[in-house]
């Protein structure tokens, strides 16, 4: 079967997947034989996908899954994903030495991927707090791909980048700051299940969680040999896996969860999206949408 | 068409001359581009052609381009059959063809990539998603080029049938089909080119193998190399395939129009 | 109306009515599809909130300016190739297989090229409409009797008269058939680009509102967008059989 | 309105018989219903003793007014098409269409396509393909509406040839006076729309004849007859077709 | 290989000249070369003196021999185009080209479009065209190419007063020999390609003439003798055209 995880290849979230099946733990932990991994571009595309497939699982954008639960899609959030984005860092060109601290940003054109994402949360956030909300012309640029070139050809004067492409790019242009540093803790990717298919079949996602655990107490034990797999898995040399393996490990706060919930950081994507007007105002009540009674027993959030 | 309206067709071999200028045209105009980019944007032709030698080199380029070729041959074949049989039926019953040839139109115009939510809901995720995409963007101007042609039958063709005492089996395969076939391999060209089209943006939304998904993988990884290899790629085989339909085309048609 | 319009009508209403039926009757998740009266009443919300003015006209001036470009590049382009036979012989193959290609994917690359702004997505539809047009053009010109170019010349038009009197109008059809795919192919190169690259315009709100779900809105705007494009067709199509009606089949 | 009027025609069996009449009169019409191509809204058509009903009969060969030679298939594919849909032996095939090819002058086409050819020689194609299947009762609608008028009489020539050899009986619909003059029998001359039979001229000619009657002074009295019948008529013809053709 | 042989032509001014020959014979390349349109390949023409060399001289109206109407214009257009083109004013322009419709069949056609006429009709409305611009030399390319027989000889009597009225020097090539015959005052027998005079046939008409002729004894005559000199041609150019109609 074929699992959904969101950026799987891009995205450094699926790399615990990509360590568990090489190392077999899905078919031992779940008795899956698990043959790929599906992605797509979207989160909602994801997630449709992800309820569409055989086995209606997914790792996906925490954003995509509060819109989709709000639309009524019958879905249970039942574990943690990546608690923070140590793989976002922002930059400017190599030369461009006036970009210097975030005051200098005035007057400069500032590049986000798209509207109501989360880089357009992390900017808009990264303006207010330093008072540069109506002095900073902000462009969308679309992609990774587009804004690098946008960056390189004067387009835009910083933009983001995430890991594993910063790895390869490192040399070409310059960090400015980490989204870390104006938010810490953010979960940008969650577990979810159709509803009705965790009821009949909860055995299979424990062990789709227990099996993702390993990877992810794999990766932190021994980075150096989740590189290589990362890298077949990914199509990318070895040592770029690496360097953006330990990137994001050696980032402040937790990046994979092992599949606990971090409700502060889910609170923050939450609040952010409603500045960005992505979903409407109003409380979200998250005792509803998440069950974490598949979690292993130490795993749960303490009451 | 008139004979006379046809350009004079040059001797083989000035055509294929022609064809190498151009080609060589392009491959510097390409050059140039490149260096006025640069490489990080638009790689230069031999660039590309390396990196597209090192990638169908890669072990799994075979089944990234077998689980496109799989799709798109499928694709294709509804496309064209379907196309060609809905075609002829709606060419055929003038009230049906006049009823919905707006409604296809109509559908031709709209930007299908939309429409990609109701594919996933009527098919499913994988492989018939991609296929229905594929089939989806070529079947339409298969069929109404093929509605068409058979509109425009000469209706003596069907009466000299009929005064030879055709079965309507005999009567749809030895003259509906043959008298309209030109304008079919035209239908057929378009329709080619927009299946693959179809199948490929399928392939970027919901895929994991395919060369659609590996477009939209280097998109996101910044590898302006690897799309451009795949451009290249896909631009040869398109052509390729084109250019033989042409030649099929030329042969049905050189007897039409001496 | 005609009896095949009338056929039409009904039949189109009773598709309609029975996915009203079955998304009524809950035999359709809703999540994937709704009730059309519901899409109606999205289209209508959108419309009456203006939320989205700015965004579809983004888009109709891209489309606009992006038709507006391929419909004279192409016709200069139908022109070379017509008069420069060889050329198109050389070039015919190419010519079909173009469509083959998305062309979103060189976003990065317009991007170097105009910069970071409406201009690549104009490119965008641009390159995706200005072949139809070229295409139709050839076929045009070389379409011309030549007995009417011979009549040009019995009465003694000069080669400008020939060209704007004869040539032009003989060949009035073909681009108008160009003009209407170009515009086709314009809107569809345009929305494919937003739908998948931009932060603005239909595609893209059409994309956002399908990432989260909000389905009301999403088939809002693909009614909205389909109204538009239907709109269009059908105006140019009555203008193209109220021109060209009375010059029948030719 | 119908396009033809009552009417009442029984062909001998071997006569060749030529309806003339100004255009849109509804000769192809009468063809059309003659050859079971059409139903007529009222009467009957019989061949044989059999009732014609919606369906070309047996023993009936039809050449249209236009061009109905198929381009996708070569000269001598066009004329064995009809005997290949019969299923005959190929040897058997070979032999009629290789006789009536040469018969039509197409001996040497036999390779080559409709578009190689002229506009006189695919109608003379199309004659051979019908001849092939040795029809009984031959329906020719202006068959030779392709060719100059010397060409035309020659062909006459030929035409009349067969018809002696081959026994069958001939409807030839043609607005060549001339033509009707030398070819037939008898001459039918048809009324403009609805179209009935204004006359029916009897030549009197002997089987033996060809185009060298042209000469002859009985020649110019049937020519003589048949124009001063259709003179008026045409008048009239062009006068209604006038007002009809905007609609 | 040429498609026209050494000929000699001088047309007198003010006599209708009708020009028969075979098909492919290279009639419509003469008209080519007497309008101006194409350039022999050696020797002159000439036009009131003046040599005339790739360019239609004023003063030469040519009909051609397919359908030249403009499909986007109305019949009214149409036919005004020419004196449009040339600068006249309206009123001029109008009463012309009422002038022409009417004397041509299509007065109440005006606003009608060429799709909405026949063959026979659009034909029509070319000579009118032509005629507005009041030629002084008429070039004819089978103008009624697309009409039946009867019709035909009616315009030719239009033709006829035409010609009479307006005093213009008339060339008609056509391939109908009775037409030739009755129209004009001499005819032109043209050999198989490439082309020559094999015969130039005195009619001795009188200048008032119409159809009526044709039942005349020396209307005989004159198409026996045009019959007599084409058959041989036409036999030939039938063989020859066989022999070259393939590639
Ligand atoms: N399918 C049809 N529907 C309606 N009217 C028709 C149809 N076919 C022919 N007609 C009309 O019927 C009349 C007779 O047509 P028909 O073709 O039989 O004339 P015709 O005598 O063969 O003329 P021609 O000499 O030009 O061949 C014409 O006025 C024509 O317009
Ligand atoms: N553009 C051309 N190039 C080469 N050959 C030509 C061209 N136009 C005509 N011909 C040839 O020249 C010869 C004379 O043609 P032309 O059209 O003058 O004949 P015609 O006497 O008018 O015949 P018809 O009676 O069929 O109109 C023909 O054999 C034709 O094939
Ligand atoms: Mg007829
Ligand atoms: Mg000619």
């Amino acid at each position: 079967v074929d699992l959904t995880v969101t950026h799987f290849g891009t995205g450094m979230y699926g790399v615990p997947f990509a360590v568990a099946r090489e190392k077999g733990w899905f078919k031992s932990d779940a008795g899956l034989d698990v043959t790929g991994f599906i992605t797509s571009a979207g989160g909602g595309t994801t997630i449709r996908n992800a309820l569409a497939s055989e086995i209606p699982y997914g790792e996906v954008a925490l954003p995509a899954a509060i819109a989709a639960i709000q639309q009524g899609v019958k879905l249970t959030i039942v574990h943690g994903g990546v608690l923070s984005v140590a793989d976002q860092v922002w930059i400017t060109r190599k030369d461009d030495e006036s970009l210097r601290k975030f005051g200098d940003l005035k007057g400069k054109k500032l590049g986000y991927s798209s509207p109501k994402s989360v880089t357009d949360i992390i900017t808009s956030v990264m303006l207010q707090n330093n008072g540069l909300a109506s002095s900073v012309e902000r462009k969308s640029v679309g992609g990774i791909g587009s804004g690098l070139t946008a960056l390189r050809e004067g387009g835009v004067d910083m933009t983001y980048v995430t890991e594993p492409v910063w790895s390869k790019e490192k040399g070409n242009f310059r960090v400015a700051w980490w989204s870390t540093d104006i938010a810490p803790r953010v979960t940008q990717t969650v577990g979810i299940v159709r509803t009705d298919y965790l009821q009949k079949n909860p055995d299979v996602i424990k062990g789709i969680i227990a099996a993702r655990r390993k990877g992810v107490e794999f990766i932190k034990s021994n980075p150096a040999e989740a590189a290589p797999i990362m890298g077949r898995e990914y199509k990318i040399p070895p040592e770029q896996a690496k360097t953006a393996i330990e990137s994001v490990l050696g980032a402040k706060g937790v990046y994979w969860s092992r599949g606990e919930f971090d409700y502060e950081g889910m609170e923050f994507m939450l609040k952010g999206l409603q500045m960005v007007k992505a979903i409407p105002e109003g409380p979200f009540d998250w005792k509803t949408v998440i069950d974490e009674s598949y979690l292993p027993a130490d795993l749960r959030s303490k009451k | 068409m008139a004979a006379h309206a046809l350009p004079r067709a040059p001797a083989a071999s000035t055509a294929l001359q022609d064809k190498l200028l151009l080609l060589v045209a392009l491959v510097v105009g390409w050059q140039f581009l490149s260096l006025a980019t640069g490489p990080e944007v638009l790689t230069a032709p031999l660039a590309t052609v390396q990196r597209l030698a090192r990638l169908m080199a890669a072990p799994d380029f075979a089944g990234h381009a077998a689980e496109t070729g799989s799709a798109f041959a499928v694709a294709l074949v509804i496309s064209l059959v379907g196309g060609l049989l809905l075609g002829a039926l709606l060419g055929a019953h003038r009230l049906s063809g006049e009823v919905t040839e707006p409604l296809l139109v109509g559908l031709y115009s709209i930007p299908k990539i939309t429409l990609y939510p109701v594919v996933l809901l009527l098919f499913g995720l994988g492989m018939s998603a991609k296929i229905a995409f594929g089939a989806l963007h070529g079947i339409i101007p298969v069929i109404l080029f093929t509605m068409n042609a058979v509109r425009n039958i000469p209706h003596v063709y069907i009466r000299a049938g009929r005064s030879m005492r055709l079965s309507p089996g005999q009567m749809f395969l030895r003259v509906l089909v043959p008298a309209s076939l030109p304008e079919i391999v035209t239908g057929f060209r378009l329709g080619f080119s927009l299946t693959l089209l179809g199948t490929l943006i399928g392939e970027m939304f919901a895929s994991q193998r395919g060369i659609g998904y590996l477009l939209i993988k280097s998109m996101e990884n910044n590898n302006p190399d690897v799309i451009v290899a795949l451009a290249l790629l896909l631009v040869v085989l398109a052509t390729a395939a084109s250019w033989l339909l042409l030649a099929l085309e030329r042969r049905v048609h050189g007897r039409f129009t001496g | 109306m005609s009896r095949a319009g009338r056929i039409r009508l009904v039949a189109v209403a009773i598709l309609v009515l029975a996915l009203e039926v079955a998304c009524r009757a809950g035999w359709v998740d809703p999540v994937a599809v709704i009730a059309p009266s519901l899409m109606v009443q999205g289209a209508w919300r959108l419309l009456a909130s203006g939320k989205y003015t700015g965004d579809m006209l983004l888009t109709l001036s891209n489309v606009a300016i992006a038709c507006s470009l391929a419909v004279v590049s192409g016709f200069a382009g139908g022109w070379l190739l017509y008069a420069l036979p060889r050329l198109r012989r050389a070039a015919d193959p190419l010519l079909a297989s173009y469509y083959a290609v998305p062309t979103f994917i060189f976003y990065p690359l317009f991007i170097v090229l105009f910069g970071l702004n409406r201009w690549p997505l104009v490119a965008i539809g641009f390159i995706f409409a200005v072949v139809a047009m070229a295409l139709n053009t050839l076929q045009g010109f070389e379409r011309v009797p030549r007995v009417l170019r011979r009549t040009a010349r019995a009465m003694r038009l000069s080669t400008r008269q020939e060209m704007l009197q004869v040539v032009f109008p003989s060949c009035a059809p073909y681009l108008f058939t160009g003009l209407k795919l170009a515009i086709v192919y314009s809107f569809i190169g345009v929305i494919a680009g937003e739908f998948v690259l931009s932060g603005d315009g239909f595609g893209f709100e059409i994309a956002f509102a399908y990432n989260s779900f909000d389905n009301a809105t999403m088939y809002g705007l693909m009614i909205l967008l389909l109204g538009f494009v239907g709109g269009l067709n059908s105006i140019l199509y009555s203008w193209e059989r109220r021109l060209y009606l009375r010059r029948g089949g030719r | 309105m119908h396009a033809l009027g009552p009417l009442d025609l029984d062909l001998r069996r071997g006569e060749f018989f030529s309806v003339v009449g100004p255009s849109g009169c509804g000769k192809s019409t009468l063809l059309d219903v003659l050859g079971g191509l059409a139903v007529p809204t009222a009467g009957t058509v019989e061949f044989e003793g059999q009732p014609v009903a919606g369906k070309v009969p047996d023993g009936v060969g039809i050449v249209f007014q236009e061009d109905a030679s198929f381009p996708w298939l070569s000269v001598y594919d066009n004329a064995a098409f009809g005997l290949r849909r019969a299923g005959l032996p190929e040897t058997e095939i070979r032999e009629r269409v290789e006789h009536a090819l040469s018969f039509m002058g197409l001996r040497g086409f036999v390779k080559a396509y409709p578009a190689q050819l002229s506009g006189g020689m695919r109608q003379r194609l199309c004659i051979a393909r019908t001849l092939v299947t040795r029809p009984r009762l031959l329906l020719l609608d202006e068959p030779f509406g392709a060719l100059d008028q010397q060409t035309r009489l020659l062909m006459g020539d030929e035409l009349l040839k067969l018809w002696r050899d081959t026994g069958a009986t001939i409807l030839l619909i043609t607005h060549a006076l001339d033509e009707a003059a030398m070819l037939s029998d008898r001459v039918g001359v048809m009324s403009a729309r609805p179209g009935v039979f204004l006359d029916l001229v009897d030549t009197g000619w002997p089987r033996e004849r060809d185009s060298t009657i042209v000469a002859q002074e009985s020649f110019g009295r049937v020519t003589g007859r048949l124009w001063s019948t259709l003179r008026a008529e045409s008048l009239k013809s062009l006068a209604s077709g006038q007002a009809a053709a905007v609609p």
